[in-house]
């Protein structure tokens, strides 16, 4: 089979269980055939999920490294790969190669810092492998804050597990925010942004975020503002790959290859880069 | 080319649905045979025929593909099949043009009274089919089966 | 004529009859002239260049063009200007926001030919007469400039000049043009001998969409060929079902549009004689439905979104014309 | 991904016999997206369809594939079926394999093997399908009717008879057409007036009628069952409502020479006239043309005489926008213009005339009383040449019409026998290429002629007709008896071909309803339609379709009456979702798909589009009016983009079905 | 030196093609190509190929593996085309400079197993340049068109062919060949290479500023706002290696092939929300930015262009990286 064995070249895997996270967002568990976990990863790395004659696709993972059992996406539903994940049923079969990409320096530079994790939208599913890595290792790191908004509360990603887990381990504070207000909502309301601005943190915190375009770029002016420095910020980024090796040349930008460089940057780098993304 | 005794062309015969098949439902009806080796897809119109149908077909594997529609002048919407004629006498001049055997695609007028020209045209055709042997010019050997 | 349309362009630019000038800018030798628009008179004369080069048709560059604020003066030779009035027939041009600079044509140059007559090393050439004398790096000959016209001139259509607010030059006519020679020779040919010699051809394609991207008449917001959606998308061709594919689609769907004005051959990295099937299909439609000439007029309806109750059937070309 | 049923059907023995169900339903099972397979004896009964509706509901199905008769058989009843379950109707697909299959193959393998490949094919096809909902447009209930001649007059009776209001925009400031200038009408040889102008005044007093005279449609809007028309009618100077038709300012009038068109000019009117006695309205207009007032601003005599105060020099056109739910068109026809014809001397010689203006100087409301006098002299003619086809039936039809104009044969007859009835002294020669009388009791008309009345019907061409010394040197030839034949007539008279009035090109282009090459409306279909504009909601009646007689004309306005009736009676239309649709994002503008669109159904707009880098971009993009559009798909392949599709057969539905097939 | 009769270079190409595949530039169609040897073919008079060598070792489309579905199961299976040895001969020393660039992508980690299979089979037989053409610039890019690299050196002079094997490989394939002569290859004449228009041109400008300095540059506008956004001098160009993966459903089998893509193409960064580079100055900078400061930057400086004048003869609009590269350095267009 050695003729098999190229990069480029998938397994097959089998998706187990399919949980409904908001109205376009499904999670979707993924096994190998022998029903272990495919393969192993760092937080902030993705994998290529594809369907033979529909598409291939590249996902962040967002289970944990630390789940010894499967891999976990959470897939927002906007063009072809995800319509057709979205409409299959558990049992079904899928391809799958990875990990890629760089990841989150969780085990180098985040040590011993306070983490503020900053999402919105589909943005936390890159961020839920890092948040429930650092959970685990929970003595390695200092304190937690998540701030996550979404367009309404039906649209927060993974709410159960935020409430039932994370809002209820110590040194781990939630800020939960949704766009507007609506009735059976008793948090936070206003855009992540602003919201930043108010919890008014620590400047010594090291910022993990990932949103949409818009968001990214207003918190970011927000962090500035409190006083925070771009070499502080990591985020994660999506554009369109093909090969996810460095080589097909779609996600390049600049000097660096998202795929492969990427997708995890620290701001300051990505100053250095056009602004094409 | 030899007749090969035992090539089973397909052939996809794209109907309009006033006329041509319905002209189809009534050979069936009267009990006239004609090779089950010809498929029919109704379509709304004959002008409703993309040539790319016709080559997708060719891709895919049919040997011959045939148009049916109502007879000129009797087009349930009037003009339908005038365009679909000088649509398909284009595409078949320039298939020629370009080598691909004249016979593999015909245009032919059935009415939904000529049941019995349906199943004589499909004979016809299905034995012009035959005796051209099959589509090599414009296969596309990735549907091919193996 | 160089001068003519510099001091053109010029003018109306310092008269403020246009804001941008459509023309053609100097490269690094005299050939490769590429367009360019023009700002400003003082550009105009600095950069811009009218030679026997300035080969490309600029009519397709109107459909974005005349979306801009602005009036854009362009030059066209005889056969631009039929894709000009093509593409205003079929409202991809706004007439009004472009002044149109007729410019009559001996024929233009091509590199192509330059080389197909052996010369290697070009480095510059000048008319002189009915010759045109080039310096290569190994040397200076003369050349016939007949010899020396891009092969779609050598069968120039028409040296009309339709629908231009100004002319410069004569106003021409239609030429008796033996256009479709080649194409009646590939018909002469049996089926297998056109069959070998498109085969031969269309597999040189890369598609790299230059054909498409360069022809006025396709001029699709969006190609079925990028499509998704549309179910014959490809980006290349995987078997060579799809290099026939590609080019059969291309010329039906510009049937009755296309104005033979060459630019698919001029521009085939490949040297694909493309325009044989565009051709084809304009002579097929001479011959059943009447002369008609894409761009010729505003009136006329192109074959192809017409009939009449007598054309002859399909089974004209099925069962063999002409009793071949 | 799609949860397909799939139901085959043994229709008795008709399927079981050839086709093994079992088999069939077990294959196509494994097909992707199928989750349920089964068969049945007949699906189309009762117990069949609760079997669909139950799996339906059980197996949440998506999609429904039924493997049995011809659609055309029993669509209509599984997408009710289906719809009960909750299923939208249009997530159906039939497989045809009795028909197509079952019905023409003896041999049960290969006939099993189709099935299975028909199957496939609708599980492809049904895939892709969308839930569509027939739209519903609601129907102003009321009709226009365009051309007050008979054909409109009587259009408009039946359906203001029916209840429904109905106007009818005449542009000559009277109704009644061209049937109100004939003398009398064949084969019964009745008095035209007596039969038209009871249904003038009938039109004029029937309360659902509004006659709108002297007025033309300017602008049409909108589609079947909702147009919005909007009508110029045309200043008169005269005030309608005041007006009593006392005909006083008519006769005071000092402009005596304006050339009378109700008698084609074979005699003057005043510049204020009534256009005959028995003009609907009675109302009398001013022509502008001729009107001393209206150019000079000097006269003022018709003023001055009307005790009514009716006069109104300063009227203006006047703009009138009304809402329709359907259109008839009655624009009638007109003789051709002769000036082609030369040979025939008509516009040498006074004494040339047409049969139309024949009728004029025959009839006793005419010129000359009904005394038949030679325009020239007036003199009474004792040798009259009839030309029948002048202008019809030419080859090319360069010079004149390639068509018959129908009804020349017949009125020539009557114009015949009336002369020598009237005056037994004269000779009477017809010239023909044919007679043709069918209708009945018409061949029996032109054999009196022949036979009783002595008319002389000569086979042959007028090759030239000679003004000199007062006669008409006709030269003509006499197929039959091989020779030459040169008569000196006093008169001659020109069946001059029919064509369909002039402003009926621009009104078709206004109605987007099409023409054939000779201006004629096309019918919906032949045989089938023939009252019917492809376009709908638009009516033809009478001429404007085609040359008719009075019979077939009124026969014919009555039919279109009904049509309008039937579509007036419904609040609203259902239209079929089965409609073209663009992806306006890959729109060109390029109306190829309207050129092709036999029912006017598509329009373009200017649409702003998000362009790149913020800006925005706009396009001219096709729109498709689902009212109006029945789905025959030319646009989509007109279409160079691909941007126009065919919702229920689409590209990607029928590629998916050539795929199945071909695999 | 060894050497062969220039006139009896059919019965070399017989030799090598006796042991295996033997591609050559020869005219198919009139267009110069690398072509399969078989007897009779014979060596195009052209300069160079109208497509490059690359295609040799990156073809156009490849096939890179199948897939069978049925119901719910996946099951993949084996696509790719086996490869035998190969040689091509009369590569132009440009084309093979141009395998350095592609092996710095597709070689390094993780290695592209397709290429790298064809690299490893292919043993490739350069060719000396003697007559440009005006459009050749390999030598402002470091590279001596008279003494190419390769696995076997080739030098056409008067009426002989001389050969020096330079690696293992080149060795091996030339002691293959016992037919072979030995004789002193005469000096060869440069005059030409100096009188080339575009000799002087400097590339070494691009390391000497920061990456967003040309970027920004104002020339962008300019320069691609007659870019027709065709991929013509992607395609034709040796050192572009962007490629795209698409499925094949033939009913049957479903493959999975990649096949070359084009950046200047406007799907080409297109996904559902829409595309990061909306117009063609962005898609036309990216191409020219990659070739002239994104390589290099990764790549020790290496240019990603190798002079051979490819794109400067087939672009339909004339626009080119000699344009492109003076007018960034003057910036000014």
């Amino acid at each position: 089979m050695s003729i098999l064995r190229d990069p480029l070249i998938p397994m097959v895997a089998l998706v187990t269980d399919i949980r409904t996270d908001t109205p376009d967002v499904k999670t979707f568990r993924v096994v190998g055939l022998d029903g272990k976990k495919p393969m192993e990863h760092i937080p902030g790395q993705c994998a290529m999920l594809s369907m033979p004659g529909v598409g291939e696709a590249l996902f962040s993972i967002t289970s944990s490294p630390t789940n010894a059992d499967y891999l976990e996406f959470s897939i927002k539903k906007c063009g072809c790969v995800t319509n057709w994940l979205h409409a299959i049923e558990p049992g079904q079969q899928v391809t799958l190669r990875g990990p890629y990409g760089n990841g989150f320096p969780v085990d180098t530079d985040f040590v011993g810092k306070d983490l503020l994790f900053i999402a919105g939208g589909i943005g936390l599913a890159p961020l839920r492998s890092v948040i429930n890595y650092v959970r685990h290792h929970r003595g390695r790191y200092g304190s937690v804050d998540i701030v996550y908004g979404a367009r309404s509360k039906e649209d927060l990603v993974d709410y159960d597990e935020i409430l039932q887990q994370w809002c209820r381990e110590d040194g781990v504070t939630v800020h939960l925010t949704i766009d507007n207000p609506q009735p059976d909502w008793d948090g936070h309301v206003g855009f992540v942004p602003n919201y930043v601005k108010e919890l008014a943190f620590d400047t010594g915190k090291t910022v993990v975020m990932c949103g949409p375009p818009v968001m990214i770029k207003f918190t970011l002016a927000g962090l500035e503002e409190l006083g925070f420095r771009r070499d502080q910020v990591y985020t994660t980024f999506e554009l369109k790959m093909k090969c996810a090796l460095g080589k097909c040349g779609r996600c390049n930008i600049g000097d660096k290859y998202v795929c492969k460089d990427g997708p995890v940057f620290r701001l300051d780098q990505m100053a250095q880069l056009p602004d094409e993304y | 080319m030899p007749v090969n005794e035992t090539f089973k062309p397909t052939i996809v015969a794209f109907c309009c649905n006033w006329c041509s098949y319905a002209g189809a439902d009534l050979s069936g009806t009267n009990r006239l045979q004609y090779p089950a080796n010809v498929k029919i897809i109704r379509i709304p119109c004959s002008c409703r025929l993309n040539p790319m149908f016709i080559l997708r077909a060719f891709q895919r594997g049919a040997d011959g593909v045939i148009l049916c529609g109502c007879h000129p002048g009797d087009c349930h919407y009037t003009t339908g099949n005038y365009y679909a004629r000088r649509r398909m006498t284009l595409l078949f001049s320039l298939l020629d043009y370009m080598g691909i055997e004249r016979g593999r695609t015909r245009v032919e007028w059935v009415s939904a009274a000529e049941g019995a020209k349906f199943a004589a045209t499909m004979n016809d055709f299905t034995e012009t089919i035959i005796k051209l042997g099959p589509n090599r010019r414009l296969e596309d050997l990735r549907c091919k089966t193996e | 004529m160089q001068d003519r349309v510099m001091e053109k362009a010029a003018a109306l630019l310092e008269s403020g009859v246009c804001t941008r000038v459509l023309g053609w800018k100097t490269g690094e030798f005299f050939y490769d002239v590429t367009p360019a628009v023009f700002t400003s008179a003082e550009e105009v004369r600095t950069q811009m260049v009218y030679n026997p080069f300035c080969g490309p048709n600029l009519s397709k560059y109107l459909i974005a063009e005349s979306r801009k604020e602005g009036k854009i003066a362009v030059f066209l030779k005889p056969c631009d200007t039929f894709s000009f009035v093509q593409l205003q027939k079929e409202h991809r041009i706004a007439r009004d926001k472009v002044y149109a600079v007729g410019v009559q044509c001996d024929g233009m140059i091509d590199m192509d030919s330059l080389k197909a007559l052996g010369l290697r090393g070009v480095t510059a050439a000048r008319e002189v007469g009915d010759n045109l004398i080039v310096s290569t790096l190994y040397g200076e000959k003369t050349v016939p400039r007949r010899e020396a016209l891009s092969l779609r001139c050598r069968v120039c259509k028409s040296k009309r000049l339709n629908d231009c607010d100004e002319i410069i030059g004569e106003q021409g006519g239609d030429l008796p043009s033996d256009r479709f020679a080649q194409v009646e020779a590939l018909e002469a040919m049996t089926p297998e001998e056109r069959f070998a010699f498109w085969r031969s051809e269309l597999s040189k394609c890369i598609r790299c969409n230059a054909c498409r991207n360069v022809c006025p008449a396709c001029s699709c917001e969006k190609c079925v060929f990028d499509n998704p959606g549309s179910g014959v998308r490809n980006k290349a061709a995987a078997d060579s079902f799809e290099e026939n594919l590609f080019h059969i689609i291309r010329a039906f769907h510009v049937a009755g549009r296309c104005t033979d004005c060459g630019e698919c051959s001029r521009v085939c990295p490949q040297g694909i004689p493309l325009h044989l099937l565009n051709r084809k299909l304009i002579k097929d439609m001479n011959q059943l439905y009447g002369p008609y000439q894409a761009g010729a007029d505003f009136d006329s309806k192109p074959p192809m979104l017409a009939f009449t109750p007598e054309d002859p059937e399909a089974s004209i070309i099925t069962n063999g014309r002409d009793g071949q | 991904m799609q949860r397909i049923g799939v139901f085959v059907c043994w229709c008795g023995s008709n399927i079981a016999a050839t086709v093994d169900v079992e088999k069939v339903a077990q294959t196509l099972a494994q097909e992707p997206g199928v989750v349920y397979s089964t068969h049945y004896q007949y699906m189309c009964s009762q117990a069949g369809q609760e079997m669909i509706q139950n799996a339906i509901r059980e197996h949440r199905l998506t999609g429904v594939v039924i493997c049995s008769c011809s659609p055309r058989m029993h669509e209509a009843t599984f997408r009710k079926t289906v719809e009960k379950a909750g299923l939208n109707p249009y997530l159906l697909e039939i497989a045809n394999i009795r028909e197509h299959c079952s019905w023409i193959h003896k041999d049960k393998l290969t006939a099993t093997e189709k099935a299975v490949i028909l199957g496939r094919a609708a599980i492809a096809k049904v895939q892709l399908n969308a839930p569509l909902t027939a739209g519903q447009s609601p129907v102003t209930k009321r009709a226009l009717v365009i051309g007050g001649g008979i054909a409109g007059i009587q259009t408009a009776l039946d359906i203001a008879e029916a209840g429904f209001p109905v106007d009818i925009v005449e542009k000559k400031p009277t109704i009644g057409g061209k049937m109100a200038q004939i003398d009398k009408t064949f084969p019964t040889l009745d008095c035209a007036a007596c039969i038209l102008t009871p249904k003038m005044v009938d039109a004029s007093q029937n309360e659902n009628i509004d006659i709108i005279s002297y007025a033309q449609v300017e602008k049409v809007q909108g589609f079947v069952g909702s147009f919005s028309v909007t009508i110029r009618k045309k200043a008169r100077y005269v005030d309608e409502t005041k007006c009593t038709g006392c005909g006083l300012c008519t006769e005071k009038c000092p402009q005596k020479k304006v050339p009378n068109e109700f008698n084609l000019g074979l005699d003057n009117r005043r510049a204020i006239y009534i256009p005959f006695a028995q003009a609907v309205p009675k109302v009398a207009a001013i022509d502008p043309n001729y009107c001393t007032m209206l150019k000079s601003g000097k006269c003022g005599v018709c003023a001055k005489v009307c005790t009514a105060g009716a006069i109104d020099y300063k009227q203006q056109d006047q703009l009138i926008t009304r809402e329709y739910g359907a259109i008839v068109v009655a624009t009638g026809f007109e003789p051709i213009r002769l000036d082609k014809f030369d040979e025939f001397a008509y516009s040498q010689s006074p004494d040339v005339v047409t049969s139309l203006e024949f009728e004029r100087l025959m009839n006793a409301a005419g010129p000359t009383g009904g005394t038949l006098l030679r325009p020239s002299d007036g003199s009474h003619p004792h040798t009259l040449v009839f030309v029948q086809c002048v202008g019809s039936r030419c080859d090319g039809g360069e010079k004149g019409k390639s068509y018959c104009s129908k009804i020349c044969c017949m009125y020539t007859a009557k114009h015949a026998m009336l002369i020598r009835e009237k005056y037994p002294d004269t000779e009477v020669y017809v010239f023909y290429i044919d007679v043709r009388t069918p209708g009945k009791n018409f061949d029996e008309f032109y054999r009196r002629a022949v036979e009783e009345y002595g008319v002389h019907y000569i086979k042959g061409m007028v090759g030239k007709v000679t003004p000199q010394d007062g006669k008409l040197k006709v030269q003509a030839s006499d197929l039959l008896g091989g020779r030459q034949l040169r008569i000196d007539a006093d008169m001659v008279i020109l069946a001059a071909a029919i064509e369909p009035d002039k402003t009926a090109r621009p009104l078709a282009t206004m109605l987007t309803a099409s023409m054939d090459t000779n201006d004629f409306f096309t019918e919906a279909h032949p045989k089938l339609r023939p009252v019917e504009s492809p376009t709908a909601g638009i009516f033809l009646s009478g001429a404007c379709q085609g040359p008719k007689d009075i019979p077939e004309t009124v026969a014919q306005a009555s039919a279109a009456a009904a049509k309008v009736i039937g579509l007036l009676v419904k609040d609203s239309l259902t239209c079929s979702p089965c409609t073209a649709k663009p992806d306006e994002l890959m729109c060109n503008g390029c109306s190829s798909c309207e050129k092709v669109c036999p029912y006017g159904a598509i329009t373009y707009i200017d649409k702003p589009f998000r362009g790149p880098n913020r800006t925005t971009l706009i396009r001219r993009v096709a729109q498709v009016n689902p009212a109006v559009c029945q789905g025959c798909g030319a646009c989509t392949v007109a279409c160079p983009s691909g941007a126009m599709d065919l919702q229920g057969f689409s590209n990607q539905q029928i590629m998916a079905e050539v795929d199945a097939i071909c695999r | 030196m060894k050497t062969w009769k220039l006139s009896e270079l059919d019965s070399l190409f017989a030799a090598i093609a006796a042991a295996q595949k033997l591609y050559i530039p020869a005219d198919a169609a009139g267009q110069p190509a690398f072509t399969l040897w078989t007897p009779g073919l014979s060596m195009t008079k052209a300069l160079n190929t109208g497509r490059s060598a690359k295609d040799l070792f990156f073809p156009q489309v490849e096939n890179l593996v199948n897939f069978k579905v049925s119901g719910r199961r996946i099951q993949v299976e084996p696509g790719r085309e086996e490869v035998e040895d190969f040689v091509i001969f009369g590569v132009r020393a440009c084309d093979c400079r141009s395998f350095d660039i592609l092996d710095s992508v597709f070689l390094s980690d993780p290695v592209d197993t397709f290429y790298a299979d064809r690299r490893s089979h292919a043993t490739v037989m350069t060719l000396a340049c003697s007559e440009p053409e005006e459009t050749c610039f390999c030598t402002s890019l470091g590279i001596d068109p008279q003494a190419p690299a390769g696995d076997v050196s080739c030098w056409a002079m008067e009426d002989t062919l001389y050969l020096e094997a330079n690696t293992e490989k080149g060795q091996a394939l030339l002691s293959s060949l016992p037919q072979l002569g030995q004789g002193e290859k005469p000096q060869t004449d440069a005059s030409v290479f100096h009188r080339l228009p575009l000799k002087d041109l400097d590339f070494s400008v691009f390391g000497e500023k920061p990456l967003m300095d040309w970027f920004n540059s104002p020339v962008w506008d300019s320069l691609s706002q007659s870019c027709l956004g065709c991929g013509s001098c992607t395609f034709v160009c040796p050192t572009c290696q962007c490629y795209d993966v698409e499925d094949f459903d033939g009913g049957a089998t479903i493959r999975r092939f990649r096949c070359w893509d084009s950046c200047m193409y406007s799907d080409f960064t297109m996904m559902a929300h829409g595309t990061n580079r909306p117009t063609q100055k962005e898609r036309f900078r990216q191409r020219f930015m990659h070739k002239l400061v994104y390589h290099p930057n990764n790549h020790a400086g290496q240019i990603g262009c190798v002079g051979c004048g490819r794109c400067l003869q087939k672009c339909p609009i004339s626009m080119n990286i000699v344009k492109v590269a003076k007018a960034l350095k003057e910036g000014k267009a």
